[in-house]
């Protein structure tokens, strides 16, 4: 198995050298928690305004690879990148890099809703305050509205955007973080399972909100729904214990998968 | 800077911010900074050099040591006079509605000492009331608070009290003869006193002591005299050799344990800190320390040769090498 | 100029600079229709910051520096024949300075400018009844060359301090300048004053080692002078504290380091679970009314003067131990007793131990409550699982702090514990601790070159080292034990 | 344990069915629920209870240190005595010492006494006038240098009673105690109780007890809180000032900041060190540095406030480093996925939610600063001032005393009237703190949340 | 529309009513946060030895309900809860029931995975230990090791027991939650969304596992994916904005219907 699979990931590294522009480029990137080897030489091309997937049984690894993308691992003192992540063309991990403009320019929904303990209008306009998008406390407002509007959660708290964003209901704390992201217009969104706690109208209007994004951004997204990843994704990307196992246009990967346990995870019969 | 620094002795304090008070009052000149860190620190302070940021004055209980001396010189500090500005009296009370007490010294070095002689023996201390140790004193339990190692006062107390005590009753010659006729050792081992809670080292100051004594109703107590004077309703004072302490009987020599009191005074700033001089002589003029003074009235036994201090402030002395 | 006129000169040219980078920062945006790297406070920050602090560092070097510089300057002209006998240059020179600032009072007050200074015009052949009038006294008469020295310095500390003022200002401005000009709108002006502020936090930081470098320096001296004059296996290895004046003395650490551990224990055993549970009840069980009431009041305790639970000890509690254990249970009659002063210096440290916990206790997140309850868990059970491992390191921090007072502790102690130095396993009996006797060694009457006294700096250089060892080992503990959660 | 087989027997624990009767084993829980609650709230109490015993001796000791006698007479400024050349020459004026001002008391005060036809018997002129404080003099002369032009007048004055009489009138002194009092007799008590009933000798607020500074031994009656308040407010101005931002600042970089390696663990364990380092450690160390070294003077707020600032910021330190710890990390990973930096993401949520514990720590580090003797008697801020420093700046550079230095000093005094006196001043010493303290309780109220 | 809706809680409330036995009952449940009326005047009867499913649009009240039934509200002071709650016929908010009892009786997984800062092994023991299912270490272990087995997680994880519960991915950390309120064996089992974050894999290991809990216990679960719901639950109750618009048998509820809006809903029309 582990033969097949080596040999799997060279036939990739051809494929994705091949193909052009990529928004995103990631070569050989490693990921260690302490000892445990989380990611193993993962090459991947993001490609710019569209949507990719990431999927794959729960502790694969998504996460993983989805906060190196914009360097959020650097907070985790155990965790240590190896490897070579571009975005445009500039290696994200090269020491002149700022973590901080790279966050700005890509956004991240995380997996465990985690708004500020503070007002659910604070929540928001924290981002655009602190990149100053608004001059005038009505942009702002008007900021926060749209971004509020796009999560689809404008008409729950439009009369309590003073209320803490604490106190909603886990989707709405779901939400208020995928506002939040949006609300600085960056030009990656990742995002970690971000209608995993969504009831369908708001993960149809999620997945809405992803469709326009795609127009100008590209966004990468986690997701454990199969039908999600049908749905919102032009290209997949499959992992398992830490390895990409292979990534591909979506429809390819959903109808005729090249790896064994693309096809068996697909079909629900992994494990 | 403008006021005179002087640091030392806790128990010249009082008398030197008497002084100050009434100085400042009374010239131009601010009321001086007085400090109390005790004495060796004071002069420890006072060696430290010549300069604006170090003191002027030392105040002591006791009188300078030479390695002190040495220290100044060391340290630039030639000239140190030394005026003696009086005698402190140290008494021994207890609680007011207490026994009258009349002690020796020998019933101290008998009551306190770790080993006394008995039946003509050397024993550890088995006295535990007073009683024991001469029929004529009260039937009371043994329990002194006595000033710790810090204080000068506990040397005062060592000699005069302890060691003449320890001589008086024959404990010395027993200790000599037992130390092969070494004095030094037997005067050491009349020094070392019980541990087993009966005198009990007080580290802190008089009201320290005071309040013990109120809270241990049986305890006597050694304070200052000037301590005593002030609190007349709460304590009673022992007579030591049938002596009464007063100040009077201390300056006339009759009450044995005293000691003299002391202040130091850096020479080299006495023309460059405004009033130092002046303050010297205010200090030491009949008019504070004199024995109708403020001083005097608050407990300190004017000095019966005030005048020879007078004169030789006036001349400002310095004083020479300890003898 | 003064000081403090400088200083509001750079803070106002600072301010300036604020507002002035802010406003180029957002016309450059406007013109280029570039988007700025960052908030243009940044730009108007790092602007103020370049104004500012160079310029108090120059400042804070200068004032230092110009002194002595003068100083060396006066020293020279002063030849040792006009220094008394006895004296010390260093008094002269002060006389200098004394007169220096007198001059000025006494042109001041004749109203004569500065010719009239060095021309002669004005007579001072009586500098000292001149000099008298003004406030100014002088012990004896000015030698010629004092008061040609005291011309020189008062005209060099004039010269140097116009001198500061215009490098100082002309720094602020020229490094404001600089970095105005710089301002392009790809200026990372964020990493820059980030940077800056980056630095004063490890400045900070670098305090608290300065600060042990100093008490390890000023302690070290003194130490190494008391080894010298008094066997350090004595010292180190004796079991009897027992200093004398005239020579002699015993001077063995063992029973204050015991007398310290004795006593700190007690008042640990009494604040540690009296802190715990009281932080334990507030943060978990008490009406948020309550809570707000009874913690600041706690924490009075901790303000009261130690005097206060000093006499408290000795008046109040010494005598109730004594009459109604220590005698009836023949463990002797000592109203002054470790048992007195740790139960009392206890009650002081509570405050330590429950404001600190109930602060950490309080930022558990409420998910983590839920997922005990959740599992049918009773509240005590919760914090006792839950809660208080995930605030360990918090606790053992308050824990430390309170240990630290109490090994610093005197007053309750001289009160409450006496002064006696005992190796003894009662708790009934006097003892006393090592910071008691560090005080009271300093404050003596013996003399200082004495070992009698220098003990008191091997004794705090000794404690130190035993009080790093016991945080080593502590912070071993905290990590083996913490528990982070998200 | 890798064979796993679920055992039978755990469904065997007895559970009770119904949620309404209680089985045992939830009961020994409850009751041990209840007994942990109750052991809380007895630790309340005792904490409660010990500051209100304590609060309570305070008070009764002290609070009539607020209150103090005064004899009210009209005195005879007498050229003669004041003025014998005649001429009011200020120079010749002020070369008359406090010596000379004592006799016009005493016969002002006799005349009072004539004049409302009291008498004692067995009390003389002198005697009559140990009721008023050796204070008074001073005062007067005070008032004449000031104004020279008064000589020859007669002024009322209120002159503070001495310091026994003034306890009499606070159940300090007795007829009884009186008699063995070396200091006074029951005849001037006696006196003491006429004058009052003529309405000569009254008991009022004593604001000069907040304003007066310090005095001598022989004074309690006189002595007061002023300097020694002013230097407490420069020492705590300049530590809140330092130590605050200094303690928040390192603590940001040791928790946020810094790698972790073994250099920030000798920190770490040097600053939780140094907490343990005794008070008077640091005065030890502000002598040397402060003033050997930088030559800062003696018994000055500066340096005193210098040396209450290094000990207070390990207190700060390792409460703020203790508060940051207990911020969620998801906390920080919020702002920084949003593209806040790192100090962003400091500055703007981790301090707000750390804020209580900062908070405490500086109440508590304050309350120790502000209540520390030990460090000051080495700088030399143990000690008789009676000249008020300047204001700020320079007046740090002036003498002063300090709250609980002036505590210390006159618990050690040997005149009764001073245990009142150091009690009054422990009160004004808690206002202080709780004044002080009264921002940040509030702050911290407001900070506290759960999340 | 408001008359619509009282009109058919009315007659929903009759038909609970004549339904029985019934596990949990609730009559006229009002919940309150503050003065926010989060649960307006539900009635329902869940079934023992089944599975009910509530869905629901999101901040619709689902998890605040399921809140009041094992009484975690009780730890939101600003919550407030009205009405009538019975558990085999004994009132939950009698003053006489003691809410830890409850708890234990009735579990709960949480929406958001909240593992407590302890060893994976001391997660899953903690309940077992406080209501003292295992007197020997051994125990212990097989319930541990068991409980992990249901929820999916012991094949990634039995290698390292001792390792720190929040340092699992996402989905792990949701496993290791049911893994622990299944330790304890209740007879009701409440869970608040469990399968959002899991992949499809992890997921069908729980709907077994609830499958197979049903024969014993009582399971109430919160779920978005109507496809969950019909496959795991035998009942379905319908909330929306507060109300219970209508509860029935899954099979008529995804078929047919009483209320418009609950058709909408299935039907992702909704909103
Ligand atoms: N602690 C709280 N304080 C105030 N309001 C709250 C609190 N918790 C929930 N709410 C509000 O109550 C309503 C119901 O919340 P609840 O959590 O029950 O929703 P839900 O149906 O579980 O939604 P989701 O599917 O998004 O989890 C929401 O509007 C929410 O904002
Ligand atoms: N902070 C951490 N410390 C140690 N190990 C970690 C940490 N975070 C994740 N891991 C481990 O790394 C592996 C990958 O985790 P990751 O969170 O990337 O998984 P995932 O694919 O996102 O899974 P899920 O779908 O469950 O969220 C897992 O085995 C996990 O246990
Ligand atoms: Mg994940
Ligand atoms: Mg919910
Ligand atoms: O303070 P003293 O040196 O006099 O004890």
């Amino acid at each position: 198995m582990m033969n097949n699979m080596s040999a799997m990931t060279t036939t990739m590294k051809t494929k994705a050298a091949t193909m052009n522009p990529s928004k995103i480029s990631a070569r050989g990137v490693q990921v260690y928690y302490g000892d445990k080897h989380a990611i193993k030489d993962v090459d991947i091309e993001i490609h710019p305004r569209s949507v990719t997937a990431f999927i794959g049984p729960s502790g694969c690894g998504k996460s993983t690879f989805l906060r190196c993308i914009n360097r959020m691992n650097d907070t985790i003192s155990s965790c240590r990148v190896e490897g070579h992540i571009a975005i445009d063309g500039e290696d994200i991990y090269d020491p002149k890099v700022d973590p901080v403009q790279l966050r700005a320019k890509v956004g991240m929904v995380f997996q465990k809703p985690n708004p500020f303990p503070k007002s659910i209008y604070e929540n928001v306009a924290y981002g655009p305050r602190i990149h100053g998008l608004a001059s005038r406390k009505s942009d702002l407002d008007d900021i926060v509205a749209s971004a509020l509007q796009k999560a689809g959660l404008w008409n729950e708290v439009k009369d309590r955007l003073d209320a803490p964003g604490t106190g909603l209901s886990g989707g709405q704390q779901q939400r208020l973080c995928i506002a939040r992201a949006v609300a600085v217009s960056p030009e990656v969104i990742l995002m970690d399972e971000p209608c995993s706690a969504l009831d369908p109208i708001a993960t149809a209007k999620v997945e809405e909100l992803i469709h326009e994004l795609r127009e100008n951004f590209t966004i990468v997204i986690v997701t454990h729904s199969m039908q999600q990843a049908a749905r919102v994704s032009q290209r997949t990307a499959m992992f398992h214990l830490g390895n990409l196992v292979e990534v591909d246009d979506t429809d390819k990967i959903f109808t005729n998968p090249d790896d064994q346990r693309t096809q068996d995870y697909i079909m629900g019969r992994f494990g | 800077r403008d006021q005179i620094q002087i640091a030392g002795s806790s128990t010249v304090l009082p008398y030197a911010s008497i002084v100050a008070e009434a100085f400042g009052e009374n010239t131009d000149f601010p009321t001086p900074v007085v400090e109390s860190g005790g004495s060796g620190a004071g002069r420890k302070k006072l060696c430290e050099g010549v300069g604006e940021n170090t003191v002027d004055i030392a105040n002591s209980s006791s009188r300078i040591k030479q390695s002190d001396i040495d220290n100044c010189a060391a340290n630039g500090v030639q000239e140190i006079q030394e005026v003696r500005i009086g005698y402190d009296g140290i008494v021994f009370a207890s609680e007011i509605n207490g026994p009258e007490y009349a002690f020796t010294p020998a019933d101290w070095h008998a009551a306190l000492a770790a080993k006394v002689v008995k039946d003509g023996q050397l024993v550890d201390n088995p006295y535990k009331a007073w009683n024991e140790i001469r029929a004529e004193l009260p039937a009371q339990p043994i329990l002194a608070f006595i000033p710790g190692t810090k204080h000068g006062t506990r040397e005062v107390f060592d000699e005069k009290v302890i060691i003449a005590g320890c001589e008086e009753n024959g404990t010395y010659e027993a200790l000599k003869a037992a130390n092969n006729g070494d004095e030094d050792a037997a005067e050491k081992a009349c020094m070392a006193l019980r541990t087993d809670g009966v005198s009990v080292d007080i580290d802190g100051d008089y009201t320290e002591t005071l309040a013990r004594v109120d809270a241990n109703k049986n305890g006597i107590g050694v304070f200052g005299l000037s301590f005593y004077q002030n609190n007349t309703d709460k304590l009673r004072v022992a007579t030591m050799n049938g002596v009464s302490p007063s100040v009077e009987t201390i300056a006339s020599g009759e009450y044995p344990v005293s000691r003299p009191l002391y202040f130091y005074v850096k020479n080299a700033h006495l023309d460059v800190i405004p009033g130092l001089q002046e303050y010297v002589e205010f200090f030491v003029s009949d008019e504070m320390a004199g024995p109708d003074g403020p001083l005097a009235a608050y407990g300190l036994v004017s000095d019966p040769e005030l005048a020879k201090t007078q004169e030789a402030v006036q001349a400002r002395k310095p004083m020479g090498p300890l003898n | 100029m003064s000081v403090s006129i400088i200083i509001l000169v750079v803070l106002a040219l600072s301010a300036l600079g604020y507002f002035l980078g802010r406003r180029r920062a957002l016309s450059l945006a406007a013109e280029s229709g570039g988007k700025l790297h960052s908030l243009p406070g940044y730009y108007g920050q790092t602007v103020a910051l370049f104004a500012a602090v160079p310029a108090f560092l120059l400042l804070i070097a200068w004032l230092f520096v110009q002194p002595v510089v003068i100083d060396a300057r006066v020293d020279g002209m002063i030849p040792d024949s006009v220094i008394p006998e006895g004296g010390a240059r260093s008094l002269v020179i002060s006389d200098v300075r004394r007169i220096a600032g007198g001059l000025d009072a006494v042109l001041a007050r004749n109203a004569l400018d500065e010719g009239a200074l060095i021309d002669g015009s004005v007579d001072f052949s009586t500098i000292r009844d001149r000099l008298a009038e003004v406030g100014i006294a002088l012990g004896n008469d000015v030698p010629t060359e004092v008061f040609e020295a005291a011309k020189v310095y008062r005209q060099d500390t004039k010269v140097g301090s116009t001198a500061m003022a215009i490098a100082v200002i002309a720094l602020s401005m020229g490094l404001g300048a600089w970095s105005f000009m710089r301002i392009r709108p790809d200026l990372r002006a964020r990493n820059i004053s980030e940077g800056f502020i980056k630095s004063l936090l490890i400045g900070s930081s670098t305090i608290a080692i300065l600060t042990t470098v100093g008490i390890v320096a000023s302690l070290v001296f003194e130490s190494i002078n008391f080894f010298r004059m008094y066997p350090a296996s004595e010292f180190f290895f004796s079991t009897v504290w027992n200093p004398q004046f005239r020579g002699g003395s015993e001077l063995g650490i063992l029973p204050l380091l015991w007398g310290t551990f004795y006593i700190s224990l007690i008042a640990l055993l009494v604040a540690v679970p009296i802190g715990l549970l009281i932080a334990i009840y507030l943060s978990e069980y008490a009406s948020k009314s309550l809570r707000s009431v009874a913690k600041p009041a706690i924490e009075v305790l901790a303000g009261i003067p130690t005097i206060v639970y000093g006499l408290f000890a000795l008046i109040t509690v010494g005598p109730f131990l004594r009459d109604w254990f220590a005698q009836p249970l023949g463990l002797g009659s000592s109203s002054s007793s470790v048992l007195t002063a740790g139960i009392v210096m206890g009650i002081m440290i509570i405050p330590f131990v429950s404001s600190l916990s109930d602060d950490i206790m309080n930022a558990v997140p409420q998910a983590l409550r839920d997922g005990s309850y959740g599992l049918g868990a009773t509240q005590s059970e919760t914090i006792k699982k839950v809660i208080l491992p995930a605030a360990l390191p918090g606790i053992v921090g308050a824990i430390l702090l309170a240990a630290s007072r109490a090994i610093g502790e005197t007053m309750i102690v001289v009160l409450g514990a006496g002064a006696a130095a005992k190796l003894d396993l009662n708790p009934f009996e006097a003892m006393t601790t090592v910071t008691v006797k560090i005080v009271s060694q300093l404050t003596g009457d013996t003399e200082f070159a004495s070992p009698e006294t220098l003990v008191a700096f091997a004794l705090g250089l000794t404690l130190f080292v035993f009080t790093l060892g016991l945080n080593v080992l502590a912070l071993y503990i905290v990590r083996k034990y913490r528990e982070q959660y998200e | 344990m890798t064979d796993v087989s679920v055992s039978a027997n755990r469904e065997t624990v007895s559970r009770s069915k119904s949620i309404l009767t209680v089985d045992a084993r939830t009961r020994r829980r409850h009751a041990a629920e209840a007994r942990f609650r109750l052991m809380g709230k007895i630790a309340v109490a005792i904490s409660i209870l010990a500051l209100v015993g304590l609060l309570a001796s305070i008070l009764s000791n002290g609070l009539s240190a607020f209150r103090q006698t005064y004899v009210t007479l009209d005195v005879y400024l007498d050229p003669a005595k004041l003025d014998k050349q005649g001429n009011r020459d200020p120079e010749a004026i002020a070369k008359v010492t406090t010596f000379s001002y004592a006799p016009l008391i005493q016969k002002a005060l006799t005349d009072a006494m004539a004049a409302k036809g009291i008498s004692i018997e067995g009390l003389n002129a002198k005697g009559a006038s140990e009721l008023i404080s050796k204070e008074a003099p001073a005062n007067l002369r005070r008032y004449v240098i000031a104004d020279p032009s008064v000589i020859g007048d007669t002024v009322s004055f209120d002159l503070l009673a001495s310091g026994r009489i003034d306890g009499y009138y606070k159940d300090r002194v007795t007829m009884e105690s009186a008699q063995l009092d070396r200091n006074v007799s029951p005849e001037q008590l006696m006196l003491a109780d006429e004058l009052r009933q003529a309405g000569i000798l009254t008991t009022k607020f004593n604001w000069d007890f907040f304003t007066a500074p310090d005095a001598s031994d022989t004074r309690p009656e006189a002595s007061g809180l002023g300097v020694a308040i002013l230097g407490s407010a420069y020492m705590m101005l300049i530590v809140l000032v330092l130590s605050l931002p200094l303690g928040v600042a390192a603590s940001i970089y040791l928790e946020e900041f810094a790698p972790q390696n073994r250099f920030t663990d000798l920190i770490e364990v040097n600053i939780a060190n140094l907490a343990a380092v005794p008070s008077i450690v640091f005065g030890i160390l502000g002598l040397a540095v402060f003033i050997n070294f930088v030559g800062l003077p003696q018994s000055a707020p500066i340096v005193g406030g210098l040396v209450l600032t290094l000990m207070t910021l390990p207190t700060i330190i390792i409460a703020t480093r203790a508060a940051l710890k207990a911020v969620p990390p998801s906390i920080r990973d919020a702002a920084l996925g949003v593209g806040a930096s790192k100090m962003q993401s400091v500055f703007h949520h981790v301090l707000p939610l750390a804020m209580p514990g900062i908070l405490t720590g500086t109440i508590i580090g304050l309350a120790q600063a502000l209540g520390e003797t030990a460090p000051l008697l080495l700088i030399g801020m143990v000690a008789f001032v009676r000249e008020y420093p300047a204001a700020p700046p320079e007046g740090f550079f002036d003498p002063a005393s300090a709250l609980p230095v002036q505590v210390y000093n006159w618990t050690q005094r040997g005149d009764p009237a001073f245990v009142e006196r150091a009690s009054g001043a422990i009160i004004v010493l808690l206002v202080f703190l709780v004044a002080m303290n009264l921002i940040a309780i509030i702050l911290r109220r407001r900070f506290e949340r759960r999340w």
